[in-house]
């Protein structure tokens, strides 16, 4: 196995406030990292400086050995780096085919001389067809013309990650995916999930839905007040009890 | 040289105070409604009228008349607020279209009642205030900066310091949540409304005595208006009054010591420098744009 | 099938247009030709989501661009308008630097100022000899005449300048509409939606906001150019904010959501307001009825009067 | 009764989302409302707190009429309501935000004490008062919207998933929270994903479907119900 | 009677700019009433009641031509009184293509290129020159002086005239020119800076009323007490009412009252000057300004001229208008002039009044003869007016 996103000591402040502090861990290949911690622990600040969206007061992001932190969004997309939001964010207006067109922006770059006089053709129908492709996997294919902000919430959880997935990433950072699903959607989605990584995708997601992180990721990063608390499988994590204390509580309402 | 700093200092604290009247309650009412009210120097230029109607041709005294500017001018906004508005909530482009439409109106209105030359208004004060020869200050003028260092210290109490002002800004970021929490959305609109033409009406009506009134002068104030707005940082009060002081100063001292045209360009470019540094203003916060 | 044949109506149609037309019309038709290509450059560079209030100064650049090169440097009038066109374009290009710095608001009226700085220094005493100061540049040279056997055109004459700016316009539209029905056009609305999302999908923004506004602004140059010429005579409040509010209001009043929308806008207005206003005999009273047209038009049609063709239309795809 | 829906339905636009729906609070109930995504839960209390116009059916509060009110007037009689996608004031601070929740209250010192009890409960609202609240964190920005809706002293509470974005820790909180302010006699419409917790928490639960009501029935029968257990329980 | 003559008023009536069309036409109107009930034109083919047809360009070159268009195709009138400036050149090829006549109100309008545009009545900026050297010749003792003035068409090439007439009374200027934007409103800055140098002579050269009335009350206000001079005072009752009488005693301009007696002199043309003035103000009270009567001056001048000529034709019209090189001017009799600045004799240049305040009252001092200071200091004109890219050849 190979480390495919490295996390070293990345560090951002706000104000006084140091919302993520010191922070390493890192990613290997192929696998579905969890990155889970209380309210607050910095995981979607963490998400943002990885995908270039914040950059960091100090510290380092690598993907494949590559310094990609405090580079622009788009140029850390184009590396194969891409991610979902916490919010359900979507073109709204466009419709669903649309949306996964736009996902494929980076694998089939339009060209305006091009589309002026006709000669991107056979980029248009490939990049059509990719989109299909990723709708259909994400079970979206009967929606294909629907305004993306119609659609119901879980569907549109399930389009934000064709989108992502319309580019052929190599990495996908995943912010809470499951919530507002009910457990028969979770449990289809987790199940798409493994397929996208049996595909060879790597998979980095920060959930609060138990059930849904201990069934579905090889490897966990348990993070608290912006620092690393710990880190193993599953079944380390469920039992260590800093994580207990700080995270996990009595469970009583959890699986 | 002192004298003729002074005297500049002295137009500067002017042409700050009346900038900020009018531009405060542009910010007032791009924030809670939303929409960018391109009638704002038409509302100002219907403060004009109405002295030019009760001061000049009625004379009705001079203050007495003020009071009706600001009130009428105020009615105006709560006018615009049910009939234009409240039905294009949520759509600020057709709020934007809708407040040219009525620009328009009010300029056809004023040229149609009282004719398209400027007007006569005769003098409220003929006492100035000579501190030496060639520093003084007319009295006229200052009633201009007395009122606006009163009602922007007011506009300030009652946005910062009562349960209104709080529900003013809850409702101009989230107007459903606001409703959730018991504040009455309309009444909001109607009160920034309210405040936000009266202002530029009490500034109409407080200048009208010192500046030609004709039915198109509204329109180099929004642009000033807006340039102040902006550079102040959108949405934000003390922002305004900030870059109203900046603009007043930069267009006069450059009006005195150079040309009136230079002037403008050095306004404009000013605007764009602080923009290039700071893109959302002075004062102003990235998610208001 | 059906949209060659409806093509084919409109080119018969534009070819009789002016002479079912009375002669002051024909001149008002001239001039809405231009501006139907102004405001749908305009709707490229709102497909971004930024509103520029800048966009009829950067028509003017195209204008005085094309002005003097043809009179102070003798350049073919043709060659001079794509030079305006370019010439707005590079204008453009510069200013997108500083301005997409800002979005929404700020861009709004952080245009109008980097427009306004433009007009500025055209009226400028500084520059008075290039420019022409206030009174601007007369003297434009006109387009030159020429005959293709069966009809020869004479430039003064409306109908046919206006055959010639109709193809002109024509063809820019065509490009125009074929980027926005592009991968590109798809671009920029994701860019307008939702710009974070279409940055995480690897969409530069800023380049995107940088070319919809260059395009925009070299068609728009192009308008800009093709005006100049006709009436002979351009100065700086022919760009003023006066007239950029005119061209806001087509686009809006005519819709925002489909390519023809805003020329809707465009041509419906200057018809009520150039026309029926003028005819009805409003002396003073025009700006009044216009202004209450535009306050109940958007009352009563918030989508533009598009809402009302998509009503009798069958709608193809969902958009 | 202190809130019942009677044959309410609800269209956006030409669409019916909800189709003459009855629900029953008792004073001091705790009532759940489930039902897959796009069910039209959102809808029901949105209906109830008046940020839709209901189209046909009445609702009551206290044996008053209240459908085709304002909201703001509604929600003066003492509904408070937690809503979908939190709606937090996003550039007031922590504390303003939190006092905007008791704009309608007069009784100062009850006010200060409430605030006090909502920081105790989150503790992190404390640390954060002077913070911009769109600058919180998810979790934090759902802490807040629950605070919010505390502050304003209700007789009844709808909350739109409240336990949505929170950490477990903070969801067995929320869970407390709930029965907590129950026993103070305060009635809440919980409606959840989590519906283990919620058919936990609630005495009546009700199921919706495509804007249709297909059962209904005390939560603890509800839960031993073969088509809940599958389809909501995840069992 | 016979078929009405239909004459067109092409200029702004609504806009910014309506303030320089609408009183035109307003008294336009008064001049067609008074004319009709005298019998109309009398040409050959029997008397003609006048007709005035009015398109609002909008001060747009655009809309003027179309406007022109207009009118001439389809109105059919006979003769078309425009204000000028920016719209100018949109109608240009207008007037070439169709051999209408125009009048402009602005001489700078005129050039050898279109020879069938005259301008009639206000030999803007010609004019002043006279005031100049009135207060030259009766107070010697004014040695400094400082123009301010909006920066457009009107203003400039008037500056070039007023340094031309001080250079050539001897009167030194203290600054260059200070210009200033046409959307001011406040203009304290600009005349703490006109102050600045204590001047004896503040010139307000041709600032509009908008302007001229602010700047009168600040300069009062910051207590400037030296001389005043300005082409324009439209309601200078108001600007007496703003200062005093004290303060405005003496101020030198060029537009007198058409009440002023010396109006009823046998050498001023404008017929019944006090008689249409007090037609004027009854209608439109407190509107009486320049262009109320400029736009009626010229008619009675096209109305002679059609009258000699037995046709309304533009042609006929035109060669009967500048028939012997003369013409009755308001003013009184003057030359078709102008051809070394405009490139063509088309400006009707004679006397021109120089009007003083008297204890709060325009009065004439006297009619200052222009082509005469020409003779003698045309070279100084020139010069300036080249400086400021004001000569016909040189108006890009
Ligand atoms: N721009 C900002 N300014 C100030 N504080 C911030 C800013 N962004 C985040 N924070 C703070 O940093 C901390 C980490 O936030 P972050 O959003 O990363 O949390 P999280 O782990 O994703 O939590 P959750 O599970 O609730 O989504 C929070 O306490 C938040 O209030
Ligand atoms: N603003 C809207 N415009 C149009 N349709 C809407 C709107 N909001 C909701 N709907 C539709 O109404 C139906 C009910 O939606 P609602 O939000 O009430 O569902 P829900 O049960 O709360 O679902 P979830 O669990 O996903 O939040 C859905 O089909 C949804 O698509
Ligand atoms: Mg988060
Ligand atoms: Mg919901």
């Amino acid at each position: 196995m190979t480390t495919i996103l490295e996390i070293k000591d990345l560090t951002i402040r706000f104000g006084g406030l140091t919302a993520v502090d010191h922070l390493n861990f890192s990613v290997e290949e192929g696998t579905i990292h969890g990155l889970i911690g209380p309210n607050g622990a910095g995981k979607t600040t963490t998400f943002n400086m990885v995908s270039g969206f914040y950059t960091p007061t100090s510290g380092e992001v690598l993907l494949k050995g590559e310094r990609i932190s405090g580079m622009p969004m788009h140029l850390v997309a184009r590396k194969g780096l891409v991610r979902t939001f916490q919010h359900s964010t979507l073109f709204a207006e466009l419709s669903v085919l649309e949306n996964a067109l736009v996902g494929t922006h980076m694998v089939y770059k339009p060209n305006i001389f091009a589309a002026i006089f006709g000669f991107d053709g056979a980029a248009r129908k490939a990049a059509r067809e990719r989109a299909v492709e990723v709708l259909e996997f994400f079970g979206l294919a009967p929606h294909l013309h629907e305004r993306a902000g119609d659609l119901s919430h879980g569907h549109q959880r399930a389009l934000g990650m064709a989108v992502a997935y319309a580019s052929k990433p190599t990495v996908i950072l995943l912010d809470e995916p499951f919530t507002g699903m009910n457990p028969e959607e979770t449990r289809h989605m987790m199940e798409l999930m493994r397929r996208l990584k049996s595909g060879g995708t790597t998979i980095l997601i920060v959930e609060h839905d138990m059930q849904a992180i201990m069934g579905l990721c090889d490897r966990i990063t348990c993070m608290s007040f912006g620092k690393l608390l710990a880190e193993g499988n599953p079944s380390e994590i469920r039992n260590h009890p800093a994580v207990i204390e700080a995270y996990l509580g009595g469970a009583r309402h959890v699986a | 040289m002192l004298e003729f700093l002074a005297q500049t200092g002295l137009n500067s604290i002017y042409a700050a105070s009346y900038i900020a009247l009018i531009a405060v309650g542009l910010v007032l009412i791009f924030g809670v409604m939303g929409v960018l009210n391109f009638a704002h120097g038409e509302l100002y230029m219907a403060g004009c009228y109405v002295i030019v109607a009760l001061y000049a041709k009625s004379f009705v005294p001079f203050f007495v008349a003020v009071v009706a500017g600001l009130i009428f001018v105020g009615c105006l906004g709560l006018l615009m607020e049910r009939a234009l508005f409240r039905p294009l909530r949520d759509n600020p482009l057709a709020g934007l279209v809708a407040s040219i439409g009525f620009l328009m109106i009010l300029q056809a209105i004023a040229a149609m009642g009282f004719g398209v030359r400027m007007e006569n208004i005769p003098v409220v004060s003929h006492k100035v205030i000579s501190f030496t020869d060639y520093v003084r200050l007319p009295v006229a003028r200052l009633y201009v900066i007395v009122a606006a260092v009163v009602m922007l210290t007011l506009l300030w109490f009652f946005l910062k310091r009562t349960k209104f002002g709080w529900a003013l800004r809850a409702s101009a970021q989230d107007p459903q949540a606001a409703a959730l929490q018991g504040i009455s959305v309309n009444l909001t609109a109607k009160i920034a409304m309210f405040i936000g033409a009266a202002y530029a009406g009490l500034a109409g009506a407080l200048t009208a005595p010192l500046v030609s009134v004709t039915p198109h002068m509204g329109h180099s104030v929004i642009v000033t208006a807006f340039v102040v707005i902006i550079v102040g940082g959108v949405g934000s009060l003390e922002g305004a009054v900030v870059a109203a002081v900046i603009y007043a100063v930069v267009q006069t001292v450059v009006t005195t010591f150079y040309d009136g045209v230079l002037a403008d360009i050095a306004g404009l470019s000013l605007m764009l420098i602080v923009l290039i540094v700071k893109p959302t203003g002075l004062f102003g916060s990235a998610n208001r744009a | 099938m059906r949209n060659l044949i409806f093509l084919a109506i409109l080119a018969v149609a534009l070819v009789f247009l002016p002479n079912l037309l009375s002669f002051s019309q024909r001149e008002i038709l001239v001039f809405l030709t231009f501006n139907v290509l102004v405001v749908a450059t305009y709707r490229v560079m709102t497909l971004t989501g930024e509103w520029s209030l800048g966009h009829v100064v950067l028509m003017g650049v195209g204008a005085y661009t094309s002005a003097l090169l043809s009179k102070d440097f003798g350049l073919w009038v043709p060659f001079s308008v794509i030079a305006g066109g370019l010439v707005a374009a590079l204008v453009a290009l510069v200013l997108s630097y500083p301005l997409f710095r800002m979005k929404g608001f700020y861009f709004l009226i952080g245009s109008f100022a980097a427009g306004e700085i433009i007009r500025l220094l055209w009226k400028w005493s500084g520059f008075r000899n290039v420019f022409g100061g206030t009174k601007g540049i007369k003297g434009i040279p006109a387009m030159p005449d020429f005959s293709v056997g069966f009809y020869s055109f004479d430039f003064f004459e409306p109908t046919s300048y206006f055959y010639l700016s109709v193809v002109v316009v024509a063809v820019c539209l065509l490009i125009l509409w074929r980027i926005e029905k592009s991968p590109v056009g798809l671009t920029f609305h994701a860019v307008h939606w939702q710009d974070t999302l279409a940055q995480a999908s690897g969409v530069n923004i800023r380049a995107y906001k940088t070319l919809a506004f260059v395009i925009a602004s070299g068609f728009a140059g192009i308008a800009g150019a093709l005006l100049a010429h006709y009436i002979g005579t351009i100065n700086p409040n022919s760009f003023d904010l006066d007239v950029m509010v005119f061209v806001l209001t087509w686009a809006i009043v005519g819709g925002t959501t489909t390519f023809y929308g805003p020329i809707l806008g465009c041509v419906v207005l200057t018809a009520l307001n150039e026309v029926v206003l003028r005819q009805l005999g409003f002396d003073q009273a025009r700006p009044l009825f216009y202004g209450l047209i535009l306050i109940l038009s958007i009352l009563f049609m918030p989508n533009g009067l598009e809402g009302i063709v998509q009503k009798f239309t069958p709608r193809k795809e969902a958009k | 009764m202190l809130l019942e829906l009677r044959d309410v339905s609800v269209n956006y636009g030409p669409v019916a989302a909800l189709k003459n729906l009855s629900v029953k609070v008792e004073e001091g109930q705790i009532v759940t409302i489930i039902g897959s995504n796009g069910a039209g839960k959102t809808t029901t209390l949105r209906a109830m707190s008046g940020m839709l116009p209901v189209k046909s059916g009445e609702i009551h509060f206290e044996g008053k009429r209240v459908d085709g009110m304002a909201p703001h007037k509604i929600v003066a009689n003492g509904i408070a309501h937690v809503p979908e996608g939190r709606r937090i004031f996003p550039d007031m601070t922590v504390e303003e935000n939190l006092r905007t929740g008791a704009f309608l209250r007069k009784d100062k010192a009850a006010v200060e004490h409430d605030l006090r009890d909502v920081y105790n409960r989150f503790p992190r609202l404390l640390e954060r008062r002077r913070q911009r609240a769109q600058t919180m964190s998810g979790g934090e920005q759902q802490m807040l919207a629950i605070g919010r809706a505390l502050m304003s002293n209700p007789r009844i509470l709808l909350m739109d998933e409240p336990s949505m974005g929170l950490a477990p820790v903070i969801v067995e909180e929320i869970a407390v929270i709930i029965e907590e302010i129950n026993a103070r006699g305060l009635s809440v419409v919980l409606v959840e994903q989590n519906a283990v917790m919620a058919l936990e928490l609630a005495s009546y639960a009700y199921v919706l479907e495509s804007g249709n009501m297909v059962l209904e029935g005390p939560a603890v029968d509800l839960r031993d119900d073969e088509t809940v257990r599958k389809a909501y329980l995840g069992l | 009677a016979e078929e009405p003559i239909k004459i067109g008023f092409l200029a702004p009536l609504t806009g910014a700019t309506a303030a320089w069309g609408k009183p035109g036409l307003d008294g336009c109107r008064i001049w067609a009433e008074r004319i009709n009930a005298e019998g109309g034109v009398k040409l050959a083919d029997g008397n003609h009641p006048v007709e005035f047809v009015a398109y609002d360009e909008e001060y747009d070159p655009a809309k003027a031509r179309t406007g022109a268009t207009k009118l001439i195709r389809e109105d059919e009138v006979k003769f078309i009184m425009m204000l000028g400036g920016d719209p100018w050149p949109g109608v240009e090829p207008v007037a070439d293509r169709t051999g209408m006549l125009f009048s402009t109100l602005l001489p700078s309008d005129l050039s050898p290129d279109t020879t069938t545009l005259v301008a009639p009545c206000e030999v803007h900026p010609a004019y002043i020159v006279t005031g100049v050297d009135w207060l030259a010749r009766n107070r010697p003792e004014l040695k400094t002086a400082v123009i301010c003035a909006q920066d457009d068409s009107l203003g400039l090439p008037s500056i070039a005239t007023y340094l031309a007439a001080f250079e050539a009374a001897g009167i030194e200027q203290l600054r260059r020119p200070l210009l200033f934007d046409a959307s001011t409103t406040d203009f304290a800055p600009i005349v703490t800076r006109l102050m600045s140098g204590n001047p004896d002579i503040i010139c307000l050269d041709t600032s509009y009323s908008d302007y001229v009335h602010p700047i009168c009350q600040q300069l009062y206000q910051q207590g400037y007490q030296g001389q005043i001079i300005s082409a324009t005072l439209d309601f200078y009752d108001q600007i007496v009412q703003k200062t005093s009488k004290e303060f405005m005693e003496g101020v030198i301009f060029q537009f007198p009252d058409f009440d002023d007696p010396a109006m009823n002199s046998d050498t001023v043309n404008f017929k019944d000057a006090n008689g249409f003035y007090e037609e004027y103000a009854k209608r439109f009270p407190n509107q009486w300004g320049a262009v109320s009567w400029e736009y009626a001056a010229i008619m009675d001048l096209w109305k002679d001229a059609a009258e000699k000529a037995g046709s309304a034709e533009p042609a006929d019209v035109l060669e009967a208008m500048l028939d012997g090189g003369t013409g009755k001017h308001a003013f009184g009799d003057a030359t078709w002039w102008g051809e070394e600045l405009f490139g063509i004799n088309h400006a009707l240049v004679g006397n021109w009044p120089v009007v003083m305040i008297e204890d709060g009252k325009a009065v004439i001092q006297e009619f200052g003869s222009i082509p005469d200071w020409y003779d003698q200091h045309g070279d100084l004109l020139i010069k300036h007016m080249k400086e400021y890219r004001q000569m016909w050849d040189q108006r890009s």
